[in-house]
């Protein structure tokens, strides 16, 4: 198979999957072998192109065959593919989560969550291959219907109460997003990225910078960076677990991603400052929020809120070693913030509830949980050996070469403080004895299936700490790819000169 | 559901329906060349469907199964190409001679064109089901903030 | 663009915006569904200065408006189409649920500043 | 070799987990077998001090991460002891609990995994290795303090221990980095000595974080409350490990920042005054157990106190002080857990007598504790007698604060040395209710007299073979500072200044011990670690009052927010906006002009309606307006759809929402004005943004409509171009879009059936206390 071809499939595989599981949504058997077998296609393809990519290089697919002036390209560099295949593989654990959370209080509706799960992976997939701004719009869309769709599918209160804030916000996002492709498309005359990179920098000062912040707005809302994060904490928490932990893994990190992506390409090292400060901001009230909080789930809602900043930290140092930084950060967030997540869940089914105060002594009853939770907690909090401290260490030590002493500052006091949240859940759930009050509501989920995807998960995470050396090399080369991006425009615009 | 039961309406709506047919026939058809396109030719046959609906000749079923079918007939198109060798949304163009209309240029684009009319006239469906199934419980409100 | 379409875009943003801050679900529907207008009319706007419809048996490719934007704008147009419809869904979900159709807090986040306002209450 | 011993210290743990339920026995010697190999390994290593024991590991090549080990002669008298400490602590801990007890298993494997931390540390070369292990006793320290966590104090306890231990790491790492900027290398081992600004910065980060684990004033607070732990935690904390990575760290940064000023400054200030202090508060105290660990915060500041002041003499002190505390302090505690558990209490003015019915013990602890005041005929005394000559050997002003410090802190230790024997084991006179526990009350256990009685009987040997005792500690002293070789210890000095001084330290200190043992006082209150929590508490509180700030929960506060940041975000176009806007036209026909201008007022209509389905009528007309201005701009297309769309739109918006409360709710007047100004910033903005496009476009990025035109009716086989687009030249994105579509209508089918199963929890707002908790 042609990479070409495999990145073309990687975003309709999905969709092609997703309209198969809704005909079948009344056969449950049929229904989710079809989407295992779909997500575990699209892991193996996405860790295809990964191999293809390290070894050939970045690739781009002009769609029919249009030029990338007048049509739609995607392009697969080792960013993206790197990316990629940690989201998709992280979604297929917790669809095997899902399998065994069928019965209980908890759980997505089956019916939906199938064909919501595979468009949301589309549209992850193509949010991170494609080439042009006007897609990466359509890609944002196709992840936030399905996840207002998962998000609010079981109409309970909490849940259309907080999917108002999280649609109303994600939509007034959109349509500024909207008005930001028309700027850039009158200004530019092009909606390829590649095209844009060649363009923007000609631009006057002010109108590039203006687009370059325009952005940062709306790929920040996305991402829940400061001053705009407030919807995520409020949201999330009341979805399914495995909603959540699909979103708490994947959403926030496309738009990271996109700003990562968009804001290197374009140039936008002007607004160093500005995303330094957003960067630390964003780690501050993160963590705050994450202490002050009385539920797991929202206590790992605002970590979300948190671990951003690092990865716009990242970001804004616009160094090789920032971003390499930045990108060895998504790899090991996505899973542990994942992971974290499904422990959350199993939490909820040992006990009926993800409130601290109604929790206690999960440790003598559940060691296994325990060391299920304490893995990626520490590795959240950044200790070593774990994957966090690799990349926040690195994160520190980019921030350190380039001088920026007050965000390496921030970076180390929001470490300890993230520590110390999750030192709370560790104290308020897994030590002390169970409050008083009537017994554990009885579920019966597949226990085995949970702990199962949840310890692959764990495992996923310690897999990517032992292999940080090479990880490291990648990220490396994605980043100097990323600042450099003249193979990704060569790849784009081939012999073609518009 | 808001439904009129009136053997006047029926009537009336009766008789629309193979209009809007037609109509949506030629604009699907006339899309490639003219104004129109699968988009407006599902709408326009949605508002058949909403008008039977409200003059009770039609239940909403849950228009699920059409938009899987759109889905993947729209996800084959971009596809087959690819599977068959050629690149992901390869559209091709056949142009032939056919009885009473002539010189007719079509392709896959068509094709992709009908699973955007199935997903449309499922979407108008699956509306009809979800904003108008029950009644709005504003003469109970005391019940329902129970539940809150 | 003209002035007049700069205008009229600004225009929707602006009462768009006042719509969305409210705490009505129907006016933030209404909201959205002007902003929407908006930004379908920026996006067709950037295609530069008006022209003939993009057909090309009736005009040639000078006189014509550019075709690229509209077909964006007609794709925005049907995305936000797709949304409203959501939204006014939830809209009468959270009608259902509360008898009206207000956006009500977070309760959590308003238990943590009940504390937070308490705690500083008693230390001044 | 240390990769092997600590894959067995893992191997252990697993075992230790594994079989504790089914084979105690088993369990245990899983658990012993472990440091009982590091403990070999040391040996071995001390007797050839020769052959480099060194191993390393990549980790992240790019960072200079990775494993890196060498055995030092420091590290290698270090990991005799932790191994053979480590050994007796489990056999010891066979005996501390009793059976049944399930939580053994947890225990001993937790505890295995501490000692291969603590054994990382002190072999670790680069400085990643020392944070990784450093991080490591943190974490496996908050397990093991917190093992009895039924109780909240030992819960309390364990987050102050982790938090200011945790905290000190990334001290630690900051510190490092800075040191690996001054140095140039990553290796403890190749780095040379450095002064300077950089250096300084270093030089205060490391001590500090050698502070927080060392348990050094102010940081000293969790030290006491760890003793919440079970004792054979505390035995080995105190010894041998955790408390002496901090001494090591000083110990092993002195030969490099040495000759800063911040160094010595820093180490022998807050070593002085963790020496007073620590030996202060154990005189203080009533609990046998809480007077142990207050004199290890003495001995810590004492250590450091050596180490800071950095001559030969007094890095040889240095070293022979440690080892000498581990031995002695390990048996103390040991005794006090037998003391524990044999009688139920620890407090000395409940007990007297003991030396009658506990015999063995009283004879263990006095020789242990007579090593701990520097008494001969034991190992502490030559290892004091060495710290006082180090003292009295300085030069001018130095020598006079050194000596006083040093003559005065080790005063006080005989003073609670004396406290604390005559208390657990002397007649009862301070009590009210005098000797009300003089007999134990459960059997002696061998397992918990046995190691203690080994660690006295290693406190004599030490001080009958001064010489071999000396070799290792030398050559350890040596690696720090070269010209320590030639100093040993020596059993019996004879009649040196030094000799007498100690000598009139240990009269005067007895004198004083003896009179405190006679003093009834109030149990102190422990100021300083209620200090660390309501830190820890109030941080919080401060959390949840920005959080109150950040985070209303309230819908509109979030979209006025963004609004506002969009505003702000677009003042940059501002400028350009004004320099390009007279390039515009006023309208490109009279009918655009108009249909604008009709367009806005629809729009401002759809605010001050009233009614909703007034609402819904106005939001027809701006989309009537707006297909209009599609029309005007030449794109058909959009008009039909536009017009299909906007019909949908308005008879969803009367259907769904036309039954509702027909009028608006109305909110405050303040509230309205910023809604109206934020809304008009907006609309500012996004004219800047569009405007400054305008002016920004250029020839050189005009669309290539000729070329799409075209190629859509070659290729696409269409004359309708935007159809062409839509179908096959952006067809993705119209395969996207319809995806949205489904996916949108399968939300309003899911949103319109009644809730899948009930609500899962009644939603209601978490009470105070919970959020609290």
């Amino acid at each position: 198979m042609s990479t070409e071809t495999l990145i073309g499939l990687l975003v309709a595989l999905p969709i092609a999957a997703a309209g198969l599981t809704l005909a079948l949504r009344k056969h449950a058997r049929q229904r989710d072998i079809v989407t295992l077998g779909a997500l575990g296609a699209e892991t193996a393809l996405a860790g295809v192109l990964l191999s293809r990519t390290i070894s050939d290089g970045t690739t781009a697919v002009r769609l029919g065959g249009w030029s990338p002036d007048l049509g739609i390209v995607l392009i697969a560099d080792l960013f993206a593919s790197l990316v990629l295949i940690v989201a998709i593989a992280t979604i297929l654990v917790v669809e095997v989560f899902a399998l065994g959370q069928r019965r209980t209080p908890w759980a997505a509706d089956p019916e939906l969550a199938g064909p919501l799960l595979l468009v949301l992976t589309s549209g992850v997939a193509l949010s991170m291959l494609t080439g042009d701004l006007f897609t990466l719009f359509v890609a944002f869309e196709l992840i936030l219907v399905a996840s207002y769709v998962l998000l609010t599918h079981r109409g309970e209160a909490a849940q259309v109460r907080s999917g108002m804030s999280y649609v109303v916000m994600n939509l007034f996002a959109s349509a500024l997003f909207l008005i930001g492709v028309a700027v850039v498309y009158r200004s530019t005359g092009t909606v390829n990225m590649a095209l844009l990179a060649e363009r923007l920098p000609n631009l006057d000062e002010p109108v590039r910078v203006g687009i370059g912040l325009w952005f940062l707005v709306v790929f920040g809302t996305k991402a829940a960076a400061f001053p705009l994060f407030s919807w995520l904490p409020d949201s999330y928490p009341t979805a399914p677990t495995t909603v959540t932990a699909v979103f708490a893994g994947l959403l926030t990190k496309v738009g990271v991603y996109v700003l990562v992506r968009f804001h290197t390409l374009t140039d936008m090292e002007a607004l160093q400052p500005v995303i330094l400060i957003v960067a630390g901001a964003t780690m501050l009230v993160g963590v705050a929020g994450a202490l002050a909080q009385n539920d797991v789930k929202r206590i790992l809602s605002f970590h979300i809120v948190s671990q951003i900043g690092y990865m716009l930290m990242g970001l804004g140092l616009f160094s090789v070693a920032g971003i390499a930084g930045a990108v060895i950060f998504f790899v090991h967030h996505i899973p542990v913030k994942t992971v974290l997540f499904l422990t959350g869940g199993l939490i909820e089914e040992e006990t009926g509830t993800s409130r601290l105060s109604d929790n206690g002594g999960l440790a003598v009853r559940r060691p296994v949980l325990a060391v299920l939770f304490a893995i990626p907690a520490l590795s959240l909090a950044g200790l070593p050996p774990f994957s966090g401290f690799v990349a926040k260490f690195a994160l520190i030590d980019a921030g350190i070469d380039a001088s920026s002493i007050p965000i390496v500052v921030v970076a180390l006091l929001v470490s300890a403080l993230t520590l110390l949240s999750m030192v709370k859940i560790w104290m308020a759930v897994f030590w002390g004895s169970p409050p008083g009050g009537p017994a554990a509501p009885v579920t019966e989920p597949r226990r085995r299936l949970l702990v199962g995807a949840t310890g692959i998960g764990v495992a996923a995470t310690l897999v990517i700490a032992s292999l940080a050396g090479p990880l490291w090399d990648l990220s490396e080369r994605a980043a100097t790819e990323l600042l450099e991006p003249t193979e990704y425009i060569n790849e784009v615009l081939g012999t073609v000169t518009p | 559901m808001i439904s009129v039961h009136s053997p006047i309406v029926a009537v009336g709506v009766r008789a629309v329906t193979p209009l809007a047919v037609v109509v949506a026939a030629y604009l699907f058809f006339a899309g490639h060349n003219q104004p129109g396109g699968g988009f407006s030719a599902g709408l326009v046959l949605g508002a058949v469907l909403s008008l039977r609906t409200v003059a009770g000749l039609y239940h909403p079923v849950n228009g699920s199964k059409l938009m899987a079918a759109g889905i993947m007939v729209a996800a084959a198109v971009a596809l087959v190409p690819a599977a068959i060798g050629g690149g992901m949304l390869d559209m091709v163009v056949w142009s032939g001679e056919l009885p009473l209309l002539g010189k007719v240029k079509t392709g896959t684009a068509a094709i992709f064109d009908i699973g955007v009319v199935l997903i449309v006239v499922g979407l108008v469906d699956a509306v009809l089901d979800g904003l108008g199934t029950d009644d709005i419980a504003i003469e109970t409100p005391a019940s329902t903030r129970g539940a809150q | 663009m003209s002035l007049a379409l700069v205008f009229a875009i600004a225009g929707l943003v602006g009462f768009g915006v006042h719509l969305i801050t409210a705490r009505s679900l129907s006016r933030i529907v209404l909201g959205f569904a002007l902003l929407g207008h908006a930004a379908v009319l920026a996006l067709l706007a950037s295609g530069g200065p008006a022209g003939d419809p993009p057909l090309a048996d009736r005009a040639t490719s000078a006189e014509m408006a550019n075709p690229l934007p509209q077909a964006l704008a007609l794709t925005a147009i049907v995305i936000s189409f797709g949304l409203t419809l959501f939204l006014l869904a939830l809209a009468r979900r959270q009608h259902e649920l509360t008898g009206d159709d207000l956006v009500e807090d977070d309760l959590e986040d308003r238990a943590v500043s009940a504390l937070a306002d308490a705690e500083a209450a008693e230390t001044p | 070799m240390p990769f092997v011993i600590l894959f067995v210290h893992a191997a252990a743990a697993i075992a230790a987990v594994v079989t504790a339920n089914r084979s105690r026995v088993t369990a245990v010697v899983a658990a012993a077998l472990a440091p009982a190999t590091a403990a070999v390994w040391g040996f071995t290593a001390l007797l050839d001090p020769d052959t480099a024991r060194a191993a390393s590991f990549t980790w992240v090549e790019g960072l200079q991460l990775g494993f890196d080990f060498e055995l030092s002669p420091i590290a290698a008298l270090l990991t005799f002891a932790i191994g053979v400490i480590g050994t007796l602590i489990v056999i010891y801990a066979h005996g501390y609990f009793g059976t049944p007890e399930p939580t053994l298993g947890r225990f001993l494997a937790t505890l295995t995994i501490f000692g291969g931390s603590m054994l990382g540390l002190v072999w670790a070369d680069s400085v990643w290795t020392l944070f990784l292990f450093w991080e490591a006793t943190s974490v496996t320290s908050f397990l093991l303090v917190g093992h009895k966590h039924a109780g909240s104090g030992a819960r309390t306890a364990a987050r102050r221990a982790l938090m200011i231990t945790g905290a000190g790491g990334l001290i630690l790492l900051a510190g490092m980095m800075v040191l690996i900027d001054a140095t140039g290398t990553h290796l403890l081992s190749e780095m040379e000595a450095v002064t300077g600004t950089t250096a300084t910065v270093a030089a205060v980060l490391l001590v500090v974080a050698a502070a927080t684990k060392s348990a050094l004033v102010p940081f000293h607070v969790w030290l006491p409350g760890a003793m919440a732990a079970p004792t054979p935690v505390s035995a080995y904390l105190h010894s041998a490990t955790m408390v002496k990575a901090g001494v090591v760290l000083v110990a092993i940064v002195s030969p490099i920042l040495g000759g800063t000023d911040a160094f010595t400054y820093l180490a022998v200030g807050l070593g002085a005054a963790t020496m007073f202090w620590g030996a202060i508060g154990a005189l203080r105290q009533r609990d046998a157990k809480l007077i142990l660990a207050w004199g290890t915060v003495s001995q810590l500041g004492f250590l450091v106190l050596l180490f800071g002041v950095g001559s030969a003499k007094a890095t040889f002190a240095g070293v022979a002080v440690l080892a000498a505390h581990a031995v002695f302090k390990a048996g103390l505690f040991m005794i006090v857990g037998e003391v524990d558990i044999r009688t139920g209490t620890r407090d000395i003015t409940e007990l007297g007598g003991l030396h009658r019915s506990m015999p063995v013990a009283a004879v263990v602890a006095t020789l242990c504790g007579l090593s701990m005041a520097g008494v001969p005929p034991l190992v502490g005394f030559p290892a004091k007698e060495a710290a006082v000559e180090a003292a009295l050997g300085l030069a001018g002003t130095e020598r006079l604060i050194i000596s006083a410090a040093v003559i005065a802190g080790s005063v006080l230790t005989v003073a609670y040395t004396a406290h604390f024997l005559l208390g657990v084991f002397g007649p009862n006179t301070a009590g009210p209710n005098a000797a009300n526990v003089d007999t134990p009350v459960r059997p002696r256990r061998m397992a918990m007299t046995a190691p203690a009685a080994l660690l006295a009987t290693a406190s004599v040997l030490g001080w009958l073979f001064d010489g071999t005792a000396s070799k290792p500690i030398t050559r350890a002293a040596a690696a720090l500072n070269p010209k320590a070789d030639v100093y040993e210890l020596i059993n019996w000095p004879g009649a040196t200044t030094a000799f007498f001084v100690s000598a009139g330290i240990v009269a005067v200190g007895a004198a004083l011990g003896v009179a405190r043992s006679r003093m009834l006082l109030d149990v102190p209150r422990t100021i300083g670690a209620n200090a660390a929590d309501g830190l820890l508490d109030e941080t919080l509180v401060i959390a949840r009052r920005i959080t109150a700030r950040g985070q209303h929960g309230s819908l509109p506060v979030y979209v006025v927010t963004m609004a506002f940041v969009i505003a702000a975000a677009s003042l940059i176009f501002v400028r350009p906006a004004v320099d390009s806007v007279g390039e515009l036209p006023l309208a490109d026909s009279p009918g655009q002009l108009a249909l604008a201008i009709a367009t806005v007022l629809a729009a401002w209509g759809c605010t001050r309606v009233d009614s909703r389905i007034g609402a819904a009528l106005a939001l027809g007309v701006v989309g009537l307006a707006v297909t209009g201005l599609f029309v005007v701009q030449g794109a058909p297309d959009l008009v039909l759809t536009q017009l299909l769309v906007e019909t949908v739109i308005v008879v969803g918006f009367v259907i769904g929402l036309g039954r509702l409360r027909r009028s608006f709710p109305v909110t405050g007047a303040r509230w309205q004005q910023i809604r109206a100004l934020v809304a008009g910033l907006c609309a500012a903005g996004v004219a800047a943004a569009l405007i400054a496009a305008e002016g920004a476009a250029s020839s050189a990025t005009a669309p290539p409509t000729e070329r799409l035109v075209t190629e859509a009716v070659e290729e696409g086989g269409g004359n309708n171009i935007v159809n062409v687009i839509l179908t096959d030249v952006r067809a993705l994105d119209t395969l996207g879009e319809i995806v949205v579509l489904a996916v949108a209508a399968l939300g309003v089918i899911a949103l319109g059936r009644p809730a899948l199963m009930t609500a899962k929890t009644p939603i209601s707002p978490p009470t105070r206390e919970e959020v609290r908790a």
